[in-house]
């Protein structure tokens, strides 16, 4: 299903990216419909609903009231009813109020039911720092949802991605937590990463979930990210090439299923691997990948592998702070080289 | 509204295959469990909990639902069950984690879901209600039939799902009938300890829907009650809520050593069992005589002990089965 | 419950300083955004929710309130922190990030925790209600005065917190008392998308607490009902709620371009701005001249000018304090 | 603080050592109180509130509505209001309903006040299978505890610890997550695991929260784990002295601050890391552990890392798969075999 075909040079935004391909599956099948709080005439406090509400009217893009249990619950026993719910939680930081029906009830349902209950339904959800919004509006959370099974979780670093993976995601009969790091969406107000914004095709095509993508090749170092990361990650690989050093970034794309082997395969080829997670350190992102890499005894390591994550601390809203703690691109400089630093012989 | 003699015994019939076979899966429960109690053993390992006593609540609101009806219920779900019309077998192989079960054995008591009947219930206390409200939103959306019903106990009114439940169904005035079992305990706590007011009905008011009381377990109460909100949500009127007073025969869940109970509460409440009581009531109408009471009776036993040798006959999956099913 | 002239005057004055606060930091919340509006520039990054219009909601309850008193507040802080009496330098540094704020720059404008004046406020909407409960909780327990005020918009009314924590806060009779400032909406949704009662008041019969409700964001109204209120939850007598219908005159945040609002409400709105007629009724009763205004109007205007000098001239936290005070 | 003396011969179970340090220190503190849904005159479902509501009646030790939102953070008003309140959140599985209150406001306040506003709070919460719980109340979910920053989290493998680490919680000035495994609760019906069941000193003392404790020593291989996983590796390390190998017994305690040292130094003697896991496997407990030692450049590994833990699908009922899927000391031993397999060399 996955279309690479780049052959339109119309460049989009990844909000609008996200609203073309909900529109586009929206007047193909009207069981998909979309809610969440100002998702209507507002069109998403981040814009990735513009526009749906003036083409499908009320009843298929509903705003809600502030109540994410009931309506995420909602979107679990419409999804199971038959019908296709793309729902929004505003900001990911929010998913304390509404954890259970994501991951007890929308997570588990198929399970439960041995496979005879269905919950086809895309949740979309905000993440990402660095405009200071401080420590309840900020955060990413990747590892709280990738960590928990029965849901895929996706977090595009661009608007062809994020299109072909949001067609995709209302598409598959599963839960599909989409997320959208805020300062890719192209929403001037949250300023803007120019890398995010990328041609997309008009017509509807869908990037497979769960694949990795090599969006550039190297053979010093594999820097592995996704979303805002893999931004970080290029900015990067530029910089060490200009110091004579290659540096492979794999964009991981998909948390669950993760893709494995070309991480792994990307490893084995550099024999170095620096992880880029804007989420917390322990536990989380950073940490499984690393661990994937290790455990997998076809990777013989160079040096030990690196992580530039948020460290663990509730983000701060001064932007001095702020933007101390966050991962950026001179920061896995440094972490190259503080590895190069490290001599293990060639198999070590 | 009153109910016609056929849906007199459908309701009865219901009640008594309902508690009869929880008095089988009682004893079948404890089997492995003595000397020493141990949840883990035995053919049906695990929490359970026996909705004994709670039947009218079952039958008299399901009186009024046809399959394509939406029922989500609770961690105390088979009267329920039984009387939304969940396949016996399946059900009963469900509890004992066979492959024949609803879902071959992965989700147990707690989660039994039968899609041709659109039943499921849960776990988590309040859970239920979002996809109850959700499912009707489905109906009223496609322009299909169906009502949604969710079951919840008098402890679950006090969880903020509750609350954002029955306002998301109230704004957009959808099909839901929200029904509490008031059984006046949440496991150990009564309810006069957790919640502010006596009566849930009188909740109602904060989301400007009908709020309905049945007294005292009366199995026709509750069929008139529900009967009418039934039908008020089918008219496109909207949600509704009832609490209906009922009693928990038995502890919580097995095992419970009911000691918080205040001393003679479980006599008084056998005294006021609904099934013998809803049993003189129809002998005394007479549409029920002793030998068809009798005849019931047996045809009820006959089922459950036909469901229950399906499921001990029944296999279980291999266990690298626990890896499937997890995405569709 | 009337106000004497000292209380109008204080009333008055608070929701001048607050104002003029807000008028300020607008201003200054807009140097660096402009022509691009960026919200991570200027000196005030982040969101910001102004909070003109709604300062009767803020003096007229916490004109009953001693610093030793607790109130919660929410994403919309300012009006409130200002009535409670946070230390203004304090708060507006922090606002601007800065070393000499109230918590080093590491809250910012929604996160304000002023310990002296047992103030805090949150981003999650609903968040505040559990905390007031326990520390009303922790006051009862310790056989100590006070009383605490949790404050949410009408949106707030729609969590699920807001049901548990007044169900809790009933159930053991605590001194808190529920403060919704009902301004219409939430964020771009009016009210009646999203609340099945016209008035959340209403809501009050569901916990057995009194019902409140003040029209026309009437300063006095305001502090007619939370002098009740609060006089009830001194007593002993637990909690109550009380709606207050208020304005929000900005937008939800700035940067809003607020083209859901119905035409003219927005002028409509400014036309009936609290503050002007507050002050035509204080003139009025003759407890205000236009000189004493006057004089008023400077004193809080220069206050607030040097909270504003203290905050620009104070530094940043060298960038590693970050990792500090995350535990204590 | 740390007395180690075990002087008395006196074996309690978990629950009862939960208790006895509660009540002491409620003895000693009138701020400290008990709150959670059944705590009183039931005792607390898994019985580590026995005997507490008859010492010190029903203000100090409160049944809650089943309102988990409105109590966690009452709980924190209080904490913040110089109460020390101890909350049980009965199962960690309904964490979902009550997340927010948990991690975005008693994690966070003392940050977002700069020190200024303390949250003296104990969050008791019941963890793990094993006994056909199904799906809903059989989780660990260490891994999503600990990723979060703001709270510390523990979980005891025996009484000891158990009493000394809730003491230590209990007096700690931050937040405590105190996760207690069900099956090490000493409670007959939920089966009961020997080696949980130890002597306990009837005087007050802590054990300091963020220490790992070597529970046996070995060179061959550490086997790192924490509450119940601890007596799968003890049971495997027998096991494998049977068969000639040495194992090193890793009882992590604490998630939150987590003893990187102890483990690393571990596993630089041993040069092999199993790590033995009942959360899910993936962006978890296991993996930060992996990447904590392979991240480290002090260990030289002779073998990839393994970890034996829950995959990454529901919890299901039937006991024949849940046994099946969870960890236990054969699969311990299996992966140190699988392990041994592999010949990097000395210093792969
Ligand atoms: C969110 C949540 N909190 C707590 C529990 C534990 N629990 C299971 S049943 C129960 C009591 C429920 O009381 P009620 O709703 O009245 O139903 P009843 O058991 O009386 O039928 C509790 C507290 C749970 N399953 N989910
Ligand atoms: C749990 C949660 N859901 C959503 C939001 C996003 N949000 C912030 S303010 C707001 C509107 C709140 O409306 P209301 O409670 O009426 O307060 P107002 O902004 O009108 O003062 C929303 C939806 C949030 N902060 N927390
Ligand atoms: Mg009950
Ligand atoms: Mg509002």
């Amino acid at each position: 299903m996955t279309t690479t075909s780049k052959s339109t040079s119309r460049k989009l935004t990844i909000a609008r990216a996200m609203a073309e391909a909900m529109a586009q599956e929206m007047r193909l099948d009207p069981r998909v419909f979309v809610m969440g709080e100002d998702v209507g005439p507002l069109g998403g406090v981040f814009g990735n609903t513009r526009g749906l509400f003036e083409e499908f009217g009320a009843e298929r893009v509903r705003d809600t009231p502030i109540s994410e249990t009931a309506f995420i619950g909602a979107a679990v026993g419409a999804a199971s009813d038959g019908m296709r719910p793309i729902v929004e939680l505003m900001f990911v930081d929010f998913f304390g109020v509404c954890m259970d029906a994501i991951y007890n009830l929308m997570a588990k349902n198929t399970y439960f039911s041995g496979g005879k209950v269905k919950v086809p339904l895309v949740l979309m959800t905000s993440t990402g720092g660095g405009y200071s919004d401080a420590g309840q509006h900020s955060q990413c959370l990747y590892g709280t949802f990738a960590h928990l099974p029965g849901m895929k979780v996706v977090a595009p670093s661009n608007a062809y991605d994020a299109k072909g993976l949001m067609t995709a995601a209302i598409r598959d009969d599963n839960p599909v937590v989409f997320m959208y790091h805020k300062s890719l969406q192209g929403m001037g107000w949250l300023g803007t990463e120019k890398g995010a914004t990328v041609p997309v095709p008009e017509e509807s095509y869908t990037v497979e979930i769960g694949k990795a993508a090599v969006v550039r090749e190297g053979h010093d170092v594999t820097l592995a990210s996704l979303a805002a990361g893999v931004h970080h990650c290029l900015r990067a690989a530029k910089i060490l090439e200009e110091g004579g050093f290659s540096a492979e970034v794999v964009d991981l794309r998909s948390l669950v299923p993760l893709d494995r082997e070309t991480l792994r395969e990307s490893v084995a080829k550099t024999g170095r691997l620096i992880v880029v997670d804007e989420d917390y350190h322990s536990y989380g992102v950073s940490g499984e990948i690393i661990a994937s890499v290790a455990e997998y005894s076809g990777c013989r390591l160079k040096a030990a592998p690196q992580r530039v994550a948020y460290p663990d601390i509730p983000i701060p809203f001064a932007p001095t702070m702020e933007q101390w703690a966050l991962p950026n691109a001179d920061k896995v400089v440094a972490a190259f080289h503080e590895m190069m630093k490290e001599n293990r012989g060639e198999n070590s | 509204m009153q109910p016609t003699t056929e849906q007199r015994l459908w309701m009865y019939r219901h009640m008594v295959l309902s508690r009869y076979l929880e008095e089988r899966i009682e004893e079948l429960y404890m089997e492995g469990k003595t000397p020493v109690f141990n949840m883990a053993k035995g053919p049906i390992p695990g929490e359970m909990h026996l909705s004994n006593g709670q039947e009218p609540c079952a039958v008299g609101v399901c009186a009024h639902l046809t399959p394509d009806d939406i029922v989500t219920a609770t961690h105390r779900p088979h009267h329920i069950a039984v009387a939304k019309g969940v396949d016996l077998d399946a059900m009963v192989a469900e509890i004992f984690g066979k492959a024949t079960g609803l879902s071959g054995g992965r989700g147990g008591h707690m989660h039994l879901f039968d899609a041709a009947v659109n039943f499921s219930c849960s776990g988590i206390i309040g859970e239920g209600l979002g996809p109850a409200v959700g499912a009707a939103l489905s109906r009223k959306m496609q322009g299909k039939p169906g009502v949604a019903v969710a079951f919840l106990g008098d402890g679950a009114a006090n969880q903020g799902a509750f609350h954002e439940s029955l306002n998301l169904a109230a704004v957009w005035r959808l099909p839901v009938v929200f029904v509490i079992e008031d059984n006046g305990w949440g496991i150990s706590v009564p309810k006069q300890a957790s919640t502010a007011v006596p009566r849930n009905d009188r909740r109602a008011s904060g989301y400007d829907i009908p709020g309905m009381h049945v007294a005292d377990n009366d199995v026709e109460g509750v069929f008139a009650m529900a009967g009418e909100a039934i039908a008020r949500a089918r008219e496109g009127q909207g949600p509704s809520l009832i609490e209906i007073e009922t009693s928990r025969l038995a502890g919580h869940f097995m095992g419970d050593g009911e000691e918080y109970r205040p001393k003679g509460e479980k006599e008084r409440l056998e005294q006021r069992d609904p099934i013998p009581r809803y049993r003189q009531q129809l002998l005394d109408i007479g549409a029920l005589d002793e030998t068809s009471d009798a005849e019931l009776v047996e045809r009820a036993q006959t089922r459950i002990e036909a469901a229950i040798r399906f499921a001990q006959q029944s296999e279980f999956l291999p266990p690298e089965a626990a890896l499937e099913e997890v995405f569709a």
